[in-house]
């Protein structure tokens, strides 16, 4: 038999001056079950909470509900009254009879009925309430950061800098992402290799850091602070143990016309290559698909060249296994290919070129050792018109429905670096808006038309055609002044839209984590909760969530560091005990409930049944994982056959709400 | 066709792919058809039967032989096999424990049709050129063939067997079907219409549960109107809210895996045209949600599993129709 | 066209509104003092994607003459996609009992969020001025629970 | 013998129902016959039968035993029984009439179901001879004569006449509620139409189907019969049979929380349930070979053993109708027998 203590709350006049708080007493004490119930000034002070305890314990109470304001208000404070008085607290129910009742309602007759109401819905409840016991899952006191970008390093560096171990999985055969290819950064203008490579260094010499580079996430199981990840080394054909770097084997190499990835295939490097001088680990790698060894057998030129011996033709991708405690993604961006956009003949001229293209172009360690000169014939270009957001803001199939954020700002940049360099090359930028929030940002857009006076034209560039001169014709229109212009231009650079790796789908699928229909990572809360995914223990650091600067996706990175820091600081978790759970005997194994589940809570397990018959069955069914159900119930509806339900919030406790409010 | 299926039968039996039969077996009359499950060449030879008045969808029974030991051959009309998809996506069948053989559909007879006719005594039945000959205790009688064709088959919605191990007879094409029609003619009344028309329907209701049980989507380990901690099991319908609240229940339970396989209707004792309820929310996921066939395939998302950001509001109900 | 308003009917209405929005809601429009009538009585639920139709079913079942779901916007719900199932879920379950000749008005589902006490008061006032007009519930209703 | 002429029925019907509630069984709109209560203009079915059978006028699908009220801590009992109407119910056919003999031996043997009785009481039944049975029809298996029905009152239709025989005094009363209509009859006539319809009764498909072989002392030979696995193979457990069946006569008992209080009621159970025979400690009825045999045993071995050999059907062939996969009585005799 339950024996329910009632206690009724005045706070103050909040709720006594619309509500008879001695009615609701007196007339929920009536309530089946209920052996005690009573007003108190205020519920929530001291002296109030020892009212509770001290019922507890005098009356052995088996429940108790608090007749106050909201749960969302005071349901812990009274959570613990009742366990200190040793009672479980989720044997505690609040009637909120304060914002739900006495704050909105004016006549004091109507408002106590309804306060009556909703007590006796918080007794019917908590006749059902269950003892719950939060459960506790380990933590495995390491971190996995998929993408070595400046994201995932400032990541990486941030969590070792805690003392906690990392690993960071890089596709690529060095860290660095995309800001290592990356000239000078705005607004500063300092150059991006000395900021990024003493952090790569950094990584690569901490020894709490372990970087796995040429390696993909091929499978990930497991749950918050207990993630089981295979990692995929894919074969470079050389044994990273014994590679010194030291070049030999790429200049040696015969295969010399391979498109070099690193400066956007402006030139070209060898079959086996070190992507650039900086890169971390400075091993070096065999394309397989251009190798003559490797092909077809005939060469080995590198591995009779190395000292070392560190050439292995016979590797294959080897896979390891790791536990993790927390995840953190850092996927980044690419430009989105331009092939789509014929009217800006990026396929036809090598002299219209992307952005990143330009960096490289520019970049002292590029293809034309930091002199900008076009592509084509290798002139120093006088003319260079920028087109901003090609494939950004488009409403169109063909691009990004988004901003892409950091064009404007590069752009300027770029202007004002050629404007700096070659006095006497015009520079053209055309735009829909210039977008410069950010510190220093608009202050250095106006250095780029005050004082450099880079033309900026508001308006839209229709056409890009190549002349037979080497020239190229750039058909646009000036929206201000209301006229078509032409420019003889002799290069053209293209302010592509930026978008989430490819990679980063199947890894979302992977990682049961939510992505926008952009593919960019979907924050757990878009204003509260930025850099955690919702599914707990996934973090998320840079780009990867949306487009970013990289001051802002260090920003990040070092927010969703903090965030995984605070998880592995933890030796175990305490989960939420209002989770769902399967009855297995009802269970039918339909996998609806997985189907609706957002966090991948809930896997499915043969299990042997003895019938009614004797006999022995096996049968799928439902098994959900404790720590990782949230507790939204989705799974609860999706079933046909009830077999699901919900800790707190039971079927049968919502059922008696409900009869007890329609009573 | 029924001959030609004993001889495959038997074949299979013999060369050990199947270890059972699922089929129907002949009653004491021309229609009363029992699904029943072979074992010998003898049984089948004896009992089994596939004419016009085989209607019984037999792929429920599946979940439980396909558990059983050795393999089982099931007949499967095109209907048949969506049912069976859907009992494979959902993990209630063992797929690789059943061997398919695809059989013509319909339409096939509703023999209550026949008797509706005021037709009794009824010894045999026999169909020559669509023209029913019945023979009974008060003399010959006959109807058209059409006449007497099953409601679900009168609105078959595909000939196409979608899934199978093996073909007998040629396969048919997913068909134009005419229904929706009484599900819209119902949408396009007054709401106190609806409530009329619902109401002397859904009050002859005797709760016997042969929709439910018959149902090859219904097949919880135990259902929620069996189970008292449901707190909505009953055993009768004891008030006309039981009856609203078990068939809309069961109806929102099916919804986006009912593959319209007609069997409520057919087995009901009280002929309330329960596919109605399913075709309604089939009608509804179509229209709002994308076509979807429940049982098509074996991988597609069910639509109540799924969503998109820009699905409709609730409150499309409010904007259309007759109120 | 009903003639008769039933000016004078109380009618019950439950609402369930979901703990991470609508019940904040709920509970900033008690705080700005926004009144709403008693008829309403709120049950918390974790997220809309709790609510199970034979809730709703057991509320009418019960007497009540009204019930309206309130859940977080779309895209903002607390467990990203509860409130998306919800709308499916609703959107059929209400076009189903509109089949069936229950009253439209009696049903509703309405987002609000944490923030949007106002949302919250204003429309519990027109719900159940809405349910008001149509008198008691007599379709749905349970005749062994009606109160003597 | 009285008699009425066919066209005048509705005359009689009228004169009925003004005294007392009447019941016929009318066409429904979807073809099927209900008993119905009688309104002027009603039709008597050309059906030979109801889906449902008339044990619903004695013994309904579901009805209020007592009602409790929680006041606080203390209970209140209330009976709510409401005594019954005088009522008649016009058309039952021989095979029904025979069920209440049936459920009689269950209800009104000690201790009495007041409920049953207080109905069974004001109950008037008219019964109405067969005059086109079906090929379902096997009520002759129990030694029932459709062409001599019990009741209170018989009816037989001859030509254009309704023929009316009293058997019990309520029978006299009804008879003499519409006396004034009624007039003297043509035995030849009468006779000539029941020997018709006796020729058809021999023809029937089933009139081999015999008892000989069932009663209450073939418990030890049928209970293990090795038949019942694959008779019970395709049942759907669905509670078709024992709903539309005239003699199946379990029943539940539950409780109902109305808010405001508990009703306690019964409503038909079916051995078809899993839950049928439930208890505390578990179900002696697994599954539903158990269960199916249970339906078959009981009205096959159980009930004749215990009720001087009387058996627990009336052959009216609902259940050979309305079964969803045809499986039925005649079918399990047969298998049975057949050794």
């Amino acid at each position: 038999m339950q024996r329910i203590g009632v206690f009724v709350c005045h706070c103050g006049t909040n709720i006594a001056a619309t509500v008879d708080v001695k009615t609701v007493a007196e007339t929920l004490g009536h309530e089946p079950g209920v052996v005690i119930s009573q007003d108190y000034q205020y519920m929530c002070s001291e002296s109030g909470q020892n009212l509770v305890k001290n019922a507890i314990k005098e009356h052995n109470l088996t429940g108790v509900v608090i007749c106050s304001c909201s749960p969302r208000m005071h349901e812990n404070t009274f959570r613990k009254a009742a366990a200190a008085a040793g009672l479980n607290p989720y044997l505690v129910e609040i009637a909120n009879i304060r914002e739900q009742c006495s704050w909105i309602h004016k006549d004091i007759a109507t408002a106590t009925e309804k306060a009556i109401i909703l007590g006796r819905a918080a007794v019917a409840k908590v006749h059902l309430n269950a003892p719950l016991t939060a459960g506790e899952s380990p933590v495995v006191k390491r971190a996995l950061v998929i993408g070595g970008g400046i994201a995932g390093i400032q990541t990486a560096l941030d969590i070792a800098e805690a003392g906690f171990d990392v690993d960071i999985v890089e596709k690529n055969p060095t860290i660095g992402g995309k800001m290592a290819q990356i000239d000078k950064t705005f607004p500063t203008l300092d150059c991006a290799a000395c900021i990024l490579t003493p952090k790569m260094v950094e990584a690569s010499q901490n020894e709490h850091i372990t970087i796995h580079s040429f390696s993909e996430v091929a499978e990930v199981k497991g749950f918050v602070g207990n993630f089981q990840v295979k990692i995929k080394k894919k074969a470079r054909f050389v044994d990273e143990t014994k590679c010194t770097g030291c070049g030999l084997c790429t200049e040696k190499c015969p295969m010399k016309k391979v498109p070099n990835e690193f400066n956007m295939g402006l030139d070209n490097r060898t079959a086996i290559y070190i992507p650039f001088a900086q890169a971390v680990p400075k091993v070096a790698t065999i394309d397989p698909n251009y190798c003559m060894m490797l092909k077809n057998g005939k060469c080995g030129v590198c591995s009779k060249v190395c000292s070392v011996g560190a050439i292995d033709y016979k590797q294959q991708d080897r896979f390891i296994e790791e536990k993790y405690g927390a995840i953190v993604v850092a996927t980044g961006f690419n430009p989105i290919k331009l092939d789509k956009y014929d009217e800006f003949a990026y396929n036809q001229c090598p002299d219209v070129v992307t952005s990143l293209e330009l960096e490289r172009l520019m970049n002292a360690a590029g293809p034309n050792g930091g002199t900008l000169l076009r592509p084509s014939d290798k002139t120093h270009p006088h003319t260079i018109v920028f087109v901003q957001c090609v494939g950004s803001r488009c409403d169109d199939s063909k691009g990004k429905p988004y901003c892409s954020k950091i064009c404007c700002m590069y752009t300027a940049k770029h202007a004002m670096l050629i404007r700096e360099k070659y006095p006497d090359t015009e520079v053209y930028v055309f735009y829909i808006d210039v977008r410069t929030p950010g510190k220093n940002f608009d202050e250095f857009y106006r250095r780029a038309v005050e004082q450099y006076n880079v033309h900026y034209i508001k308006g839209m560039v229709g056409k890009v055609t190549p002349k037979s001169d080497g020239k190229i014709d750039v058909q646009a229109s000036d929206l201000l002044a209301n006229e078509q212009l032409h420019i003889n231009a002799d290069m053209v650079v293209l302010a592509a839209a930026i978008e989430p790796d490819k990679t980063a789908r199947p890894l979302a699928t992977m990682l049961t984590t939510q992505m926008d229909t952009n593919d960019f990572f979907t924050e757990a809360h878009p204003k509260l909760r930025p850099v955690e995914s919702a599914t707990a223990g996934i973090f998320l650091s840079g780009a990867c969530q949306g487009p970013k600067d990289i001051p802002e996706t260090v920003a990040q990175a070092s927010a969703a560091a903090a965030k995984a820091i605070g998880l592995l600081c933890k030796n175990s978790i305490t989960c939420n005990p209002c989770v769902a759970h399967s009855d297995e005997l009802m269970c039918n194994g339909c996998s609806s409930c997985e189907k609706v589940c957002p966090y991948g809570a809930i896997t499915y397990i043969d299990k042997e049944f003895r019938m009614p018959d004797r006999t022995t069955k096996v049968r799928r069914v439902a098994s959900v994982n404790p720590a990782v159900c949230q507790g939204c119930g989705a799974c609860t509806v999706a079933c046909p056959s009830g077999a699901m339900d919900l800790n707190g919030f039971s079927n049968s406790q919502i059922m008696a709400e409900v009869d007890a409010i329609c009573k | 066709m029924q001959k030609a299926m004993i001889e495959r039968a038997k074949q299979l039996l013999a060369d050990g792919t199947v270890k059972r039969v699922i089929g129907w077996k002949r009653g004491e009359f021309a229609y009363d058809i029992t699904p029943a499950v072979f074992e010998t060449a003898e049984e089948l030879d004896r009992d089994f039967v596939f004419d016009d008045f085989t209607a019984a969808n037999v792929s429920k029974y599946l979940v439980k032989e396909s558990r059983k030991e050795g393999r089982v051959l099931a007949f499967l009309k095109p209907c048949d096999t969506y049912s069976l998809n859907q009992l494979t996506k959902e993990h209630r069948v063992d797929r690789g424990n059943i061997y398919v053989i695809g059989v013509p559909g319909g339409p096939k007879l509703d023999i209550e049709k026949i008797k509706g006719k005021g037709i009794t005594g009824i010894l045999g039945v026999k169909n020559e050129n669509y023209t029913l000959k019945i023979d009974t205790l008060y003399g010959e009688e006959t109807m058209p063939f059409y006449e007497a064709v099953l409601d679900k088959c009168a609105s078959c919605k595909s000939k196409k067997h979608v899934t199978y191990d093996e073909l007998m007879g040629d396969d048919g094409d997913i068909l134009e079907s005419n229904r929706f029609d009484m599900v819209e003619k119902l949408e396009n009344m007054t709401s106190q219409e609806r409530y009329d028309f619902w109401r002397s329907e859904l009050s002859k209701c005797i709760r016997c549960n042969a929709c439910r049980n018959v149902c090859p989507a219904c097949t919880c380990e135990n259902c929620v109107f069996d189970n008292p901690k449901s707190g909505v099991s009953n055993k009768a319908a004891a008030d006309s809210f039981e009856e609203n609240m078990f068939h809309i229940i069961r109806a929102f339970h099916v919804a986006g895996r009912c593959t319209d396989c007609g069997e409520c209707s057919r087995v009901c004792p009280q002929h309330i045209p329960l596919h109605l309820l399913n075709r309604k929310f089939i009608k509804d996921i179509n229209a709002l949600y994308g076509e979807y066939q429940a049982g098509a395939d074996t991988e597609s998302r069910a639509p109540l599993n799924n969503y998109t950001a820009d699905d409709c509001e609730a409150s499309i109900v409010h904007e259309r129709g007759v109120e | 066209m009903q003639v008769n308003d039933n000016k004078d009917f109380q009618p019950l209405i439950v609402a369930f509104c979901c703990n991470w929005c609508s019940y904040a809601g709920a509970d900033l429009s008690g705080t700005n003092r926004l009144n709403y009538p008693t008829n309403v009585k709120i049950i918390r639920v974790p997220c809309s994607c709790r609510v199970n139709p034979m809730f709703i079913l057991r509320a009418f079942q019960r007497g009540a003459d009204g019930v309206i779901l309130c859940g977080c916007h779309p895209g903002d719900c607390h467990y990203t996609s509860g409130n998306y199932f919800t709308r499916r879920r609703m959107t059929l379950l209400f076009s189903m009992l509109d089949f069936l000749g229950i009253e439209r008005d009696r049903t509703r589902v309405e987002w609000v969020s944490a923030a949007e006490g106002a949302k919250f008061a204003a429309t519990m006032n027109e719900f159940t001025e809405a349910v008001r007009k149509l008198g008691p519930n007599r379709r749905l209703e349970d005749l062994r629970c009606r109160k003597q | 013998m009285l008699r009425i002429s066919a066209d005048k029925l509705d005359a009689l019907f009228g004169a009925v129902s003004a005294k007392q509630k009447l019941y016929i069984p009318a066409d429904r709109a979807d073809g099927e016959a209900a008993f119905t209560e009688y309104a002027p203009g009603m039709k008597l079915t050309s059906r030979l039968n109801t889906v449902r059978s008339a044990k619903d006028f004695f013994f309904p699908q579901t009805e209020n035993l007592v009602e409790f009220k929680l006041e606080g801590k203390k209970i209140e009992i209330n009976d709510i029984r409401e005594e019954c109407d005088d009522f008649v119910i016009f058309g039952v056919r021989a095979c029904d009439a025979r069920s209440f003999t049936i459920l009689d031996k269950v209800y009104l043997s000690d201790p009495v179901d007041t409920f049953y009785k207080n109905r069974r009481d004001h109950g008037t039944v008219v019964t109405l001879a067969c005059d086109r049975p079906a090929e379902t029809c096997f009520c002759q298996t129990f030694g029932i004569d459709p062409t001599a029905p019990e009741g209170d009152c018989s009816v037989w239709r001859a030509e254009e006449y309704y023929y009316f025989k009293a058997i019990t005094a309520k029978g006299q009363v009804f008879i003499d509620s519409a006396a004034s209509l009624l007039e003297e009859g043509n035995a030849a006539e009468l006779d000539s139409a029941v020997a018709k319809t006796k020729a058809v009764l021999e023809k029937l498909p089933l009139a081999n189907v015999s008892t000989k072989n069932f009663g209450g002392d073939k418990l030890n030979e049928y209970f293990n019969s090795d038949k019942w696995g694959e008779l019970s193979e395709s049942c759907l457990g669905c509670g078709t049979c024992t709903f539309v069946c005239p003699t199946c006569q379990c029943y539940d008992i539950r409780d109902f929380d109305t808010g405001n209080g508990i009703k306690r009621y019964r409503c038909w159970d079916s051995c078809m349930y899993s839950d049928f025979t439930k208890m505390a400690h578990g179900n002696p009825r697994l599954t539903q070979l158990e269960r199916f045999r249970q339906r078959f045993m009981h009205k096959l071995v159980y009930f004749p053993a215990n009720n001087n050999g009387e058996f627990g059907c009336v052959g009216c062939g609902r259940c050979l109708s309305k079964c969803p996969i045809s499986m039925n009585i005649v079918k399990v005799m047969k298998a049975l027998e057949d050794k």
